[in-house]
Order: structure tokens, then C-alpha cells, then sequence
């Protein structure tokens, strides 16, 4: 183009820019939404209107680059809804999608004219960064590291993250310092700017200061309030979170507010969102360990009576057991001795009685079988007396009768006694006729009766056969 | 034989021979009064031993009893 | 035999002899007497014999029940 | 065997011995004097031991009685 | 044995043996005096070291309940 | 062993040994007085032990709660 | 254990084992008055401790300062 410089037709710069203006406002009738990273916002305070800068990266370079404007009308409208939306108001280095013409004036040159911001847009990006933090720090295993401290009983020595105008800090030092139990809470101010992106910067600072001298402190408490819930996106930042998930003092939290739940509160020791809330738990520890110190004292005071009484009744048992068995013991021995006693007083009165029986049992049976003997004696005598009687007496019978039966046949056989009767002998010769042998016819019989004799011959003589 | 010599038992003895002798005949008329006067003798004889033993022993029976 | 060497137990055994013989008939007449008279004897021995042991029993008795 | 060396259960057993031979006769009446002498002697020998005994078990017991 | 070096339990055992055999009549009347003798002097003995043990333990006693 | 040297347990462990050596009858007469004696010392001990440290206690006690 | 080196978190552990043994009856009574000072000790002590503090606002800033 430059050869032909002089004759060539042109366009006044006028011509020209209006009509680039012509076709940029042919081309881009509507306003167009757009993502880009607002690195500056450039709010003018007086004139209220803002510039922000914003730029498109790829790789670490910056792949596209432009000046935008916000006039004043419509910054307070978006950033009224934007703080209402996101609780955060714009500010610089922001992801941003916005609606916005893309306009160009022969005088002012190409410009995007802001009219809109999605908030809703700017939401996601912070829950994203949000969720992107919180799963940075449970990789690196800190997540969990503060909740894992123990806090003390008593937590008394407190480093105090606030700000000395601070409504919350206002709260928390009334009821730590009006308690009226007359706990002694120590707390010292690290002050520190509560909100906003720079509020990280301090509060990490202040944090690093309080380590150092952490053999002072207890705990280390946030506290924020009464700043509503604009700012509070810098209680997600990794940075800060970071540092209170691995601060060696327990950290709680008192930052009231009425939105999601801040990583810094997550990876707290403990949240108990409001200022005021922190200050009763704190005091509410002390409650507790008034309570457990005077339990304490109640169960040592009533242990050690019981224990004595115990003691003592055990020892009385013991004692009263020992007066009482020797006296049984004594007492037994006693008895069974008196029973002894009592046993051979018996046994030595029986003994004798039995012995003495034994005597009189032997002196019976010895008389009476001394009777009995001498009665068999004499049983024995009579009976031979009376056998000698009466055998001498039929004796002397038997000798008499005999006698008599002697006598009584000699009689008999007398021959006068058969003469009587009518028997008579023969004789011849003086001779009884006993055969006729010697006799002959003419011989001199005589027969001879009772009243006399008979002489008488023989004429015959018959022999029986 | 004296009465003196003569034992009661040989006495009755004799007189049952005497007796025997007697009632089988054998003897004539003229022994048999002779051994009739034998016998009663004899009878007599022991009769008069048999009373005066009996006299005896009524007196030791007696003697015997009142001594109980 | 004089009573002071004769015992009781040989008198007895004597007298129950003699009981004996004249049971089965052997004592005639002419030793009955003096039989007698020796059984009477001994009887007598016997008894009286008896009769001082018992009195010794009895006097023993009497000492022995008077002792109590 | 004196008074002094005799034991009552020797005399008792003695006195047992005498009475089982006067049950079953074995003594002779010629004995039986002397051996009732012996019995009575025995008896009145055990009775004063036992006595004796009693008496002084009598004065122990009281003893012991008095002494509770 | 002494008095001093008799033991309690060996008397009591010593006098339970004699009970015993008196019990089983196992004595004679010959020993009895003896035994009875021995048998009191055993539970006088016993008796008096029981009162002396009873008195001791009284004083204890009564030492430990005025310390209350 | 000395009251110094003695510690509360172990009295009470000497003690309920007594004790038991009692309701188990293993204690002779001969013992008793002794048993009894150590037995009251032991007791005593105890007590006076208990007291005085009863009376430690109560006063630490008494400072404890007058301090609120 | 001083004062000045004695936590109060260490205190109230102590003071707790303490209980648990006076609970669970494990203390002698030769032990129980020094148990039982400890106790008190550790209670006035954790009392104590509840209405006072050492730290110096001073003093931290002064060793702030000397750190950088």
C-alpha cells in the first residue's frame, strides 16, 4: 500500500473508523457473552465507572488481551447482585463470564461495554476453586491435621486473629471478660484484615507470628463478624487453609457468617461460626472443668470417708471377730472339758457299779450252783438210801415167800397127807412095790391106809405089755 | 451141820434139793420121813435167819430214819 | 476205813456199788445185814459229811450277805 | 497268792473259774469247803478293792466337783 | 511330765484317751484310782491354764476396748 | 517386727492370717494367749495407723474445701 | 512436681488416675494420706488454674520483638 500513497483513494480516518464502526455494529448487532480472566477491575471511586482489564491465557501466555468498561450504573447493579450471588464483590483477578457489547467509536476506539456479570458463572468457579482446594489439602494428608490436635482442658491462653473494630472481637471479649464465674481467660490481639482477598495475606502472616510463639497459647481463634458475607471467599483459599490445617495450636473458628461452610472452618479444630458461639465454648470448658474438679473433689472427699469407715469396720469386725472366737474357742474348750468330766465321773461311777454287779451277779451264781449241788448231793444220797430200802425189804419178802412155797410142798409131799386123802401103798417085805419082777404068787402083801394095815396073799400076777 | 456153821443160802439150797428129791419120787417111804424131818428143819432154820436179818434191818432202817 | 480218811466221792462210789450188787441180786441174805449196816454207814458218813459243807456254805453265805 | 499281790481282775477271773466248776460239777463235795472258802475270799477280796476304789474315786470326783 | 512342760493339747489328748478306755471300759478296777487320779489332775491342769489363758485374753480384750 | 517398720497391709494381712487360723480352729489353747496378744497389737496398730491417718486426711480434706 | 512445671492437662490425668484408684479401691491406707495430699494438691492446683493465668502481653512482645 505504501507505493501508491499520494494517488491513491482514501478514507479520512473519520471515514474509515465510522466505517469500521458501521461494520462492527452491522456485525455485532447484540451483545455477546463472554469468558474472560478480569486481571484488574480499575474502579474509579470518583466517577464510579470501572475499567477492568481482561485477558484470555492458553499455555501461560496470554493468547488475548483488551481494556473493557463498566460505567457506574451499571457497577453498582452488577456488583450488588454479584456480592448478593457469590458474597464476594467484584475484584480483581476473577474468572468472569459477562454480556457485553462489543462497540467501537471513531474516537474512543474498540471497547467492550460491560452490561452483565453472571454471578451464577463466578459461583461455579468458586465452588470449583473451593472443591479444588479442599482436594489439594486431603492429598497432601493435611486436611485432617488441625481437628487431630488436642485441645487442652483448659483452654485459657488465646491468640486472637481479628480485627480491634471488630464487631465479633467486640462480642467475644464481652462475654470472656464479664464472665461471671471469674475465670482468667489470657487473650492478645494479632490483628489482621478479617476479609477479602488481602485478608489472606495478613492472616497468614499474623498465624506465623503466633507459631513462634506458640508455648504461650492454647488455641488461636478466628474471629470475624458483623462484616456480612461479602469477602469471605478468601477463607477458601488454599494458602490460608494450608496454613491453619497444619498450624500447630488447635484453631477454632468464629468467622459468622450465613454461607457454605469455608475450608478454613472445615480444616479448623473447631467451628462454632459465631464469635459468640466460641466465646461460650471457651467459657463452656471451663464450666466443664469446674464441674469435673469439684466431682474430683466430691469423690475424694466422700472415697476417703467411705475408705476410713471401711477400714475402721473392717478393722472392728476383725476385732470383735477375735474377741469372739477366743471366747468361743476358751468357751469350747470348756465344754468339752466339762463333758470329759463328766465322762469319767460317769464312766468311773458305772465302771465300779458294773464291777460291783459283776460281784453280786457271781456271788448268786456261785451260791446257787453251790446249792444246787449240794442238793444234787443229797438227791443222790436219798435215792440210794431208798433203793438199799426197798431192795433189802424184797429181798427179805422173796426169801420169805420162798420159804413159804418150800414149806407148803414139803407138806404136800408128807405121805400121811395122801393116806388121808384115800391113797394107800403095798408093800412085800417091807419094800414099796415099785416093778414086779421079784414078786411070786403067795407072797405077803400088806397094804398100808391112813386108819391102818392091810395083810393080804398074791394069787396072780399080770404084766402090762 | 450146826445151825451156827450153816449159811442160810446152802441151807435153802439143801431144801430144794430136798424138795426135788421129794417130788420125783426116788425116795422111799422110809428116807422120805426122814427127809422130811431134814427139811424142816431146814425150813425152820431159815425161816429163823430170814426173821432176825429182818430184825436187823428194821433196826438200821430205823436208826437210819431218826437220824433224818 | 476210819471216817476221818474216807471220802465223800469213795463213800458215795461204795454206796452206789452196793446199790448196784443188790440190785441185780447178788447179795444174799446172809450178807445182807452187814450190807445194810455199811450202807447205812455210809449214808450216814454222806450225810453228815453234806450237812458241814452246807453249814460252812451257809455260815460263808451269811458272811458274804452280812458284808454286803 | 496275799491280799497285797492279788489283782481284782486275777481274783474275778478266778472267782469265774470257780463258778463255771461248781456249774458243771467238777468239784468234789470233799473240795467243795475249801473252794468256797477261796470264793468267799475272793469275793470279799474284790468287794473291798472295789470299795477301796469307790471311795477314792468318790473323793476325786468330789475333788473335781468342788473345783468346778 | 511337769506341770510346766505339759502342753494343753497333749493333756486334752492324754485325757480324751483315758475317757475313751473308761468309756470302752477298758480299765481295769486295778488301774481305775490311777487313771481317775490322772484324769483330774489332767483336767484341773487344763481347767487352770484354760482360766489363766481366759484371763489373759480378757486383759487383751479389755485393752483393746478401752483403746476403742 | 517394729511398729515402724510395720506397714498397715501387712498387720492386716498378719491379722486376717490370725483370723482365719482361728475360724479354722488351728489355734491351740497353748497359742491362744499369744495369737491374742499379737493379734490385739496388730489391731492396735491398725487403729492408731487408720487414725492418724484419718486425721491427715480430714485436715487435708478440711483445707481443701474452706478453699473453695 | 512443681507448681510452675505441672500442666493443667497433666494435673487433671493425674487427678483422674487418682480417682480411678479411689474408685476401684486399689489405694493401701499406707498410701491414702499421701494419695489423698496429692489429690488435694492437684485440685487446688486445677482450681486454681481456672481463675488464673501466667502469660504476659508484655513479655510476648518483647519476644516478638527479639525474634524479628
Amino acid at each position: 500500500m505504501s507505493d501508491n500513497t499520494i494517488n491513491k483513494n482514501y478514507y479520512s480516518l473519520r471515514q474509515i473508523l465510522e466505517s469500521v464502526s458501521n461494520v462492527i455494529k452491522g456485525a455485532y448487532t447484540q451483545p455477546y457473552w463472554i469468558k474472560a480472566e478480569m486481571i484488574k477491575l480499575n474502579h474509579y471511586p470518583k466517577s464510579g465507572h470501572c475499567y477492568p482489564d481482561l485477558v484470555e491465557k492458553g499455555n501461560g501466555k496470554i493468547k488475548a488481551q483488551m481494556r473493557s468498561t463498566l460505567w457506574s450504573g451499571n457497577y453498582e447493579k452488577i456488583n450488588s447482585k454479584f456480592r448478593k450471588i457469590t458474597g464476594r464483590e467484584l475484584n480483581d483477578d476473577m474468572n468472569i463470564l459477562f454480556l457485553a457489547e462489543v462497540k467501537f467509536d471513531a474516537i474512543y476506539g474498540f471497547s467492550l461495554n460491560i452490561i452483565d456479570i453472571d454471578a451464577d458463572y463466578e459461583l461455579g468457579v468458586l465452588a470449583k476453586a473451593k472443591n479444588d482446594c479442599i482436594l489439594k489439602l486431603k492429598k497432601e494428608g493435611i486436611y485432617d491435621n488441625n481437628r487431630q490436635l488436642k485441645l487442652p482442658l483448659l483452654p485459657q491462653r488465646i491468640a486472637v486473629i481479628s480485627d480491634e473494630t471488630s464487631k465479633g472481637y467486640k462480642d467475644f471479649r464481652s462475654i470472656i471478660d464479664n464472665n461471671t464465674r471469674g475465670y482468667k481467660f489470657f487473650y492478645m490481639l494479632f490483628p489482621s484484615l478479617l476479609q477479602g482477598d488481602a485478608a489472606v495475606g495478613t492472616m497468614i502472616n499474623q498465624l506465623r507470628q503466633i507459631k513462634k510463639l506458640k508455648h504461650h497459647f492454647d488455641l488461636v481463634a478466628i474471629i470475624r463478624g458483623g462484616g456480612g458475607d461479602v469477602g469471605m471467599d478468601c477463607y477458601n483459599r488454599y494458602e490460608l487453609a494450608a496454613e491453619v490445617a497444619n498450624f500447630p495450636l488447635p484453631i477454632i473458628s468464629g468467622i459468622g457468617h450465613s454461607t457454605n461452610e469455608t475450608v478454613v472452618e472445615m480444616v479448623a479444630h473447631y467451628n462454632p461460626i459465631t464469635p459468640t458461639d466460641l466465646a461460650y465454648l471457651l467459657q463452656q470448658k471451663f464450666d466443664n472443668n469446674a464441674v469435673n474438679i469439684s466431682d474430683y473433689q466430691g469423690i475424694v472427699e466422700g472415697f476417703t470417708k467411705d475408705y476410713m469407715n471401711e477400714k475402721i469396720s473392717v478393722i472392728n469386725n476383725q476385732t470383735n471377730y477375735v474377741i469372739n472366737k477366743s471366747k468361743e474357742l476358751l468357751n469350747q474348750q470348756n465344754s468339752i472339758l466339762q463333758s470329759l468330766k463328766q465322762t469319767t465321773i460317769f464312766s468311773a461311777r458305772t465302771l465300779i457299779s458294773s464291777q460291783s454287779n459283776s460281784i453280786v451277779h457271781i456271788s448268786n451264781k456261785y451260791k446257787f450252783a453251790i446249792q444246787k449241788r449240794l442238793s444234787l448231793e443229797e438227791h443222790k444220797i436219798d435215792r440210794n438210801t431208798k433203793s438199799i430200802y426197798s431192795i433189802a425189804k424184797n429181798l427179805l419178802i422173796n426169801q420169805n415167800q420162798k420159804i413159804k412155797f418150800v414149806g407148803e410142798k414139803i407138806e404136800l409131799l408128807k405121805p400121811d397127807n395122801l393116806l388121808k386123802k384115800g391113797y394107800s401103798y403095798n408093800t412085800i417085805k417091807g419094800k414099796i412095790i415099785t416093778n414086779l419082777d421079784n414078786i411070786k404068787i403067795g407072797d405077803k402083801l400088806i397094804t398100808k391106809t391112813y386108819s391102818g394095815e392091810i395083810e393080804s396073799e398074791i394069787k396072780k400076777i399080770k404084766k402090762y405089755d | 451141820m450146826t445151825k451156827e456153821n450153816l449159811k442160810y443160802d446152802d441151807a435153802m439150797l439143801e431144801l430144794e434139793e430136798l424138795v426135788r428129791e421129794m417130788e420125783y419120787g426116788e425116795i422111799s417111804v422110809d428116807e422120805l420121813s426122814e427127809k422130811i424131818k431134814r427139811s424142816a428143819f431146814l425150813i425152820k432154820y431159815c425161816k429163823s435167819k430170814l426173821k432176825s436179818t429182818e430184825e436187823d434191818v428194821a433196826e438200821i432202817i430205823k436208826e437210819m430214819s431218826e437220824e433224818g
